[in-house]
């Protein structure tokens, strides 16, 4: 099931969520040759970078539900200039397109980071993930209609590459968020993020689970959200829909092409099944065929 | 770090990684309950893992159950669980659980025949005696220090269910013609019921129901007070490791842990799994351990 | 555990969600003196009373998750008119307060409403569910604090009898809503109410399933969700909180009470288990008991 | 509407409702599995519900296994599923299921002793013909038309799945002295089986692999050729119940149709399992029906 998107061409519509497959920690466990035969995806989404390196938050960092996961990892990262120097070669060598997620705490700082990261050739696109509260207001950057497209009008100049802009969910209305990003001339964008949550310590002790306090919902719990945001936007944009949220099967994956998607991402189905996004292609061409 | 990984079979053709570790294959494999067996308070259990190379000992395997794994009374587990073999030949494994929550729970009631989903080996396992000891003094490898009896004396401490790398990584060392002092503790006479076949092994019980009364590290200080070239292997909950890390790093005793960690993915791809290091920032427990040497740990996160 | 809300001294903090438990039918089914005799909540929350009579949605009207419900019922009732000629008296026999549940399409709409049930001593409080879109904005009333904020100014002032605000989660930050409740003069709020969700058609046709072709989800599965908005807004409001979402133990209730919930509504779990209320109020006491 | 509940049992001390419904007792309760048969396509499931009342005809139960409900391929079930009785009495319930999904995949494949959450009887079960027939023609009990044969015809119509509680009425008609035509549909000659011990009933299979080649209607139609005064009962699903409505609204032939419907709780509280009425509006399956009258049905859904 070949797909272009944004100019890429693809070998299917599988890719990963940010975050959620690391392919050099990947090539330590399972082998460089094993890795790059079978690799899941069709382009390899990195790890969300910002300017400076971050160590991320304090453990615990994970939090299991009935049928999700909480995390709060804190975008631990080795800053935008060591992610250049050491990793993008490395990710260049992945027999698929790379797609570098950056992230910045101003619309400055991401324009700086996108910027550096615009620079590189081995680099085919880049995602925008605008999940970051703003100081003045509280609210998160990319939940105000608004304050994203200012944010995208400043940075979207810096770099000709395909600017796919990471929403985020926990918003009054996702597409109005998505159509601010269309105006302010963004290719693509992707959703769901995770949702805001709040585990407790099993002991009752009414304390916080977790080392960043709170954290975010993902995996098959929040499949119904992503397909009512993803339907959402797509009733509102032309521009291409990177879908993603509880996706585990080929038939999770065919909803959400059917409501609007270019793309399919995986993230927490390959934590319980490390090559979950081959399966989850070959299981969504198999529908295809059989349709 | 070292490259060499002292538990490597030299006449074996299972792949390896750069650092020595043996590789997973790659994504998740139907592995069935061969035996299962209760002993104390822990359980037993073998698994034909045809598709899967032997662990190189303190490396783990990540487990779920086929069918219905979650939808207990708290509808959990979700995600997969991390488990230290205490053994892996001629394609099966054996591990030891104890039933501490949902996931243990239903592994724990397994029935013969019936299927898992296992990944693994992960991480990084023990590495030798020498190397442990070469690294952490950083000296070269014809240190004095190593005696003659070809290497420095292996402590091996277990707390609980700490046990199964030990375990493994005893008979290893073994096998290589190194005896190794073994140092198990255990809450009370019921979990030390397990450690009946380690005849030579001294025993500690929190409660004195069995073996020395009180906790191991004191038999830990104890043997270290009559070796001053020993390397100390450990594996236990995190106040133990902890525990150990103050003990061998007051005497500056070249130490390896094992560590434990809540754990997404196991393969490096979620970055949940961390414990802090000395020099700020995070280790994956994953793929940078779940052997870590001693000198390199902050305090060790009591979960 | 007697607990005090809003003047009203309750037996124990469990009440149910608006629009999961009718004591009227649960009388049909199991005996008008069974329900009474046992009866699960401490209060009697009643389903959302509209002005006008609604049919409420075509079936389907319930999709089920692995640990949650989306339904899409659409608010069926015959009026307040007849709810209050018919049902109150009826209501008025439970052996515990009755808060009614109402709502309204505009501001205008929702005050005439919760006049006519303020008029009614047999009713102890009054539940405003503002979870409406407005036609404007598309946006739901209770998503923008302002606009909350003007529809609450223009309620307040028509009945004594406490308000209680039900919040929608579907907004970028729920605390802010709660603050524009509080300043409008509410005397409580409620959350979370169910995470907007669209499942499709299980034959792969990417029709939608639902005969109101979106829903709520509710359940286990928002449980870490509701954690985080009930927390954010103890952080931020003086007033007090009635935290739902998911709860089917005590813990769960415990959980939501200790990061700031005065009272802890039970809704889908009734489903599963029609004495789910008193069973996880006497769980609730078990562990007050133990700690 | 009326208030004789037919089914009912004179010498019981069962609390009943208003309406004469069997009252469900408040909450839901453990039973366990006696045993299970499979007979062509279908399971037969026997428990011990010793805490619950016999159902009237028509009546349902919601069932949850206690154990690993959902978890399975897809996860679900996650809520408890309606099924109506083909028998109640002594304490016992006596199921028929068939395996269409995750609920009732994991009730087809219970073993003896296992255990189950059941809540119920819910609903209104069937009423006897005679109410069924004055209550449709708006005339008195003495209505000629009732004949000498102590009152109409009763024609029961079942159609796959429809057939438990067709059977439970039709026993409970023997019981009081009625004879009911019985008219049986099956897709074919698999899930036909399940009706070999109905002697008497007319059969038919989709594919003609059993009985009469075609839908169960079609003998409907022939018998009310045959017969002006008789009274259908029909349980089946929704695309059949639709073509008995159409058959018997166009006879005007007083009609109860059992109904089915998804549903979350089965007593009224989520206002989920809706059918539309003639007159506008919804009827909620779980208490008003599931058995309803036909004349009150706007076109029965597909699901
Ligand atoms: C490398 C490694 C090797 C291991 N080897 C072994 C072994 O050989 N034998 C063995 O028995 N165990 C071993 N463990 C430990 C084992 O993985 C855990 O006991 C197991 O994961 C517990 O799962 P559970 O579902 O039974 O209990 P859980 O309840 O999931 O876990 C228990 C712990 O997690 C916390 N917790 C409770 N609820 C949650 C939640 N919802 N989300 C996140 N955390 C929660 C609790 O505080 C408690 O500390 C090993 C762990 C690691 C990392
Ligand atoms: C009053 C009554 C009496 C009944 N009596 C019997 C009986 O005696 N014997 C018997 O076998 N059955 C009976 N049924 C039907 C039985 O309840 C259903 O077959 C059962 O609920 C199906 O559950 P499942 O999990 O197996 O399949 P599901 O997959 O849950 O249900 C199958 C149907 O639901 C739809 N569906 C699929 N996925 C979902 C979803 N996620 N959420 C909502 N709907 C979905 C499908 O389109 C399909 O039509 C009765 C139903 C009622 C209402
Ligand atoms: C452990 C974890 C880490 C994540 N890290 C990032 C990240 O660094 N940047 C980002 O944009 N999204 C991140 N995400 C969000 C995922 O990319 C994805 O949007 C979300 O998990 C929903 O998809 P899923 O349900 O398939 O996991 C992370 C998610 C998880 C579970
Ligand atoms: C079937 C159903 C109907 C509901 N109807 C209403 C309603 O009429 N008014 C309202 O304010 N909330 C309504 N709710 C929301 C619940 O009151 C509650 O906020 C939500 O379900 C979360 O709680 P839970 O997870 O315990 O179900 C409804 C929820 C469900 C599942
Ligand atoms: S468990 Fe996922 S990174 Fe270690
Ligand atoms: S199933 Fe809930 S109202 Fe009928």
């Amino acid at each position: 099931m070949p797909v272009s998107f944004c100019g890429l061409a693809l070998d299917h519509p599988i890719v990963n969520g940010s975050g959620t497959f690391d392919a050099l920690a990947a090539e330590r466990a399972f082998g460089r040759t094993a890795l790059h035969a079978a690799f899941p995806f069709s382009a390899y989404v990195s790890k969300t970078i910002t300017l400076v390196p971050r160590p991320g938050n304090p453990p615990p960092r994970l939090w299991e539900t009935a049928t999700g996961l909480v995390n709060s990892i804190g975008l631990p990262n080795k800053g935008v200039e060591a992610y250049l120097a050491d990793d993008v070669p490395r990710y260049a060598t992945l027999p698929v397109p790379l797609i570098t997620n950056v992230m910045g705490a101003t619309g400055e700082e991401l324009a700086e980071v996108t910027a550096a990261v615009g620079d590189r050739p081995e680099i085919a696109a880049i995602e925008l993930n605008v999940s970051c509260p703003n100081v003045a207001t509280g609210l998160d950057i990319g939940a105000v209609p608004a304050e994203l497209e200012a944010v995208l009008r400043r940075v979207r100049p810096v770099t000709a590459k395909p600017l796919i802009v990471k929403l985020t969910p926990n918003t009054a209305d996702v597409a109005l968020c998505a159509q601010a990003a269309e105006a302010a001339g963004a290719d693509a964008v992707s959703l769901i993020n995770t949702l805001r949550a709040v585990p407790l310590q099993p002991d009752g002790s009414g304390a916080r689970w977790l080392g960043g306090r709170q954290g975010g919902l993902s995996g098959p719990a929040i499949r119904v959200v992503a397909l009512a945001q993803v339907a959402a936007v797509a009733e509102r944009v032309g521009i291409p829909i990177v879908g993603m949220g509880g996706v585990q099967h080929g038939r999770h994956a065919a909803d959400l092409l059917s409501v609007g998607a270019t793309l399919v991402a995986v993230g927490t189905e390959s934590f319980r099944d490390p090559i979950a996004g081959a399966r989850i292609a070959a299981e969504l061409s198999a529908l295809a065929a059989g349709a | 770090m070292s490259v060499h990984q002292s538990g490597a079979d030299p006449h074996s053709a299972i792949p390896r990684g750069e650092d020595g570790r043996t590789l997973a294959p790659f994504g998740r494999r139907r592995a069935l309950v061969v035996s299962t067996r209760t002993v104390g308070s822990y359980v037993l259990l073998e698994l034909a893992d045809r598709d899967g190379p032997p662990a190189d000992p303190g490396q783990f395997h990540m487990l779920a159950t086929q069918q219905h794994w979650g939808a207990g009374e708290d509808e959990r587990p979700f995600l997969p669980r991390a488990f230290s073999p205490m053994g892996s030949s001629g394609g099966h494994l054996w591990f030891m659980l104890e039933d501490v929550g949902p996931g243990t729970h239903r592994l724990a009631t397994l029935k013969k025949g019936e299927a898992l989903w296992v990944s693994g080996p992960f991480g990084r396992g023990f590495h030798s005696p020498e190397t442990v000891h070469v690294e952490a003094r950083s000296v070269s490898g014809d240190d004095p220090a190593l005696g003659d009896r070809g290497g420095p004396r292996p402590i091996l401490v277990a707390g609980g269910i700490g046990l199964p790398p030990i375990i493994d990584w005893s008979r290893r060392l073994t096998e290589q013609g190194t005896e190794a002092t073994m140092l198990l503790g255990f809450r009370d006479a019921a979990h030390a019921q397990v450690a009946a076949s380690f005849a030579t092994a001294q025993l500690a019980t929190d409660d004195g129901s069995a073996g020395h009364h009180g906790y191991v590290t004191e038999l830990l200080a104890a043997e270290l007070d009559r070796d001053q070239h020993a390397v100390v292997y450990a594996c236990g909950p995190g106040p133990m490791l902890e525990a150990v890390r103050r003990l061998v790093s007051e005497r500056d005793v070249p130490t390896e842990l094992a560590l434990e960690a809540g754990m997404a993915c196991g393969y490096g791809a979620c970055f949940g799994c961390v414990v802090p290091l000395k020099d700020g920032g995070y280790a994956r427990v994953c793929v940078d351990g779940p052997v870590m040497a001693a000198g390199d740990l902050a305090p060790v996160p009591a979960h």
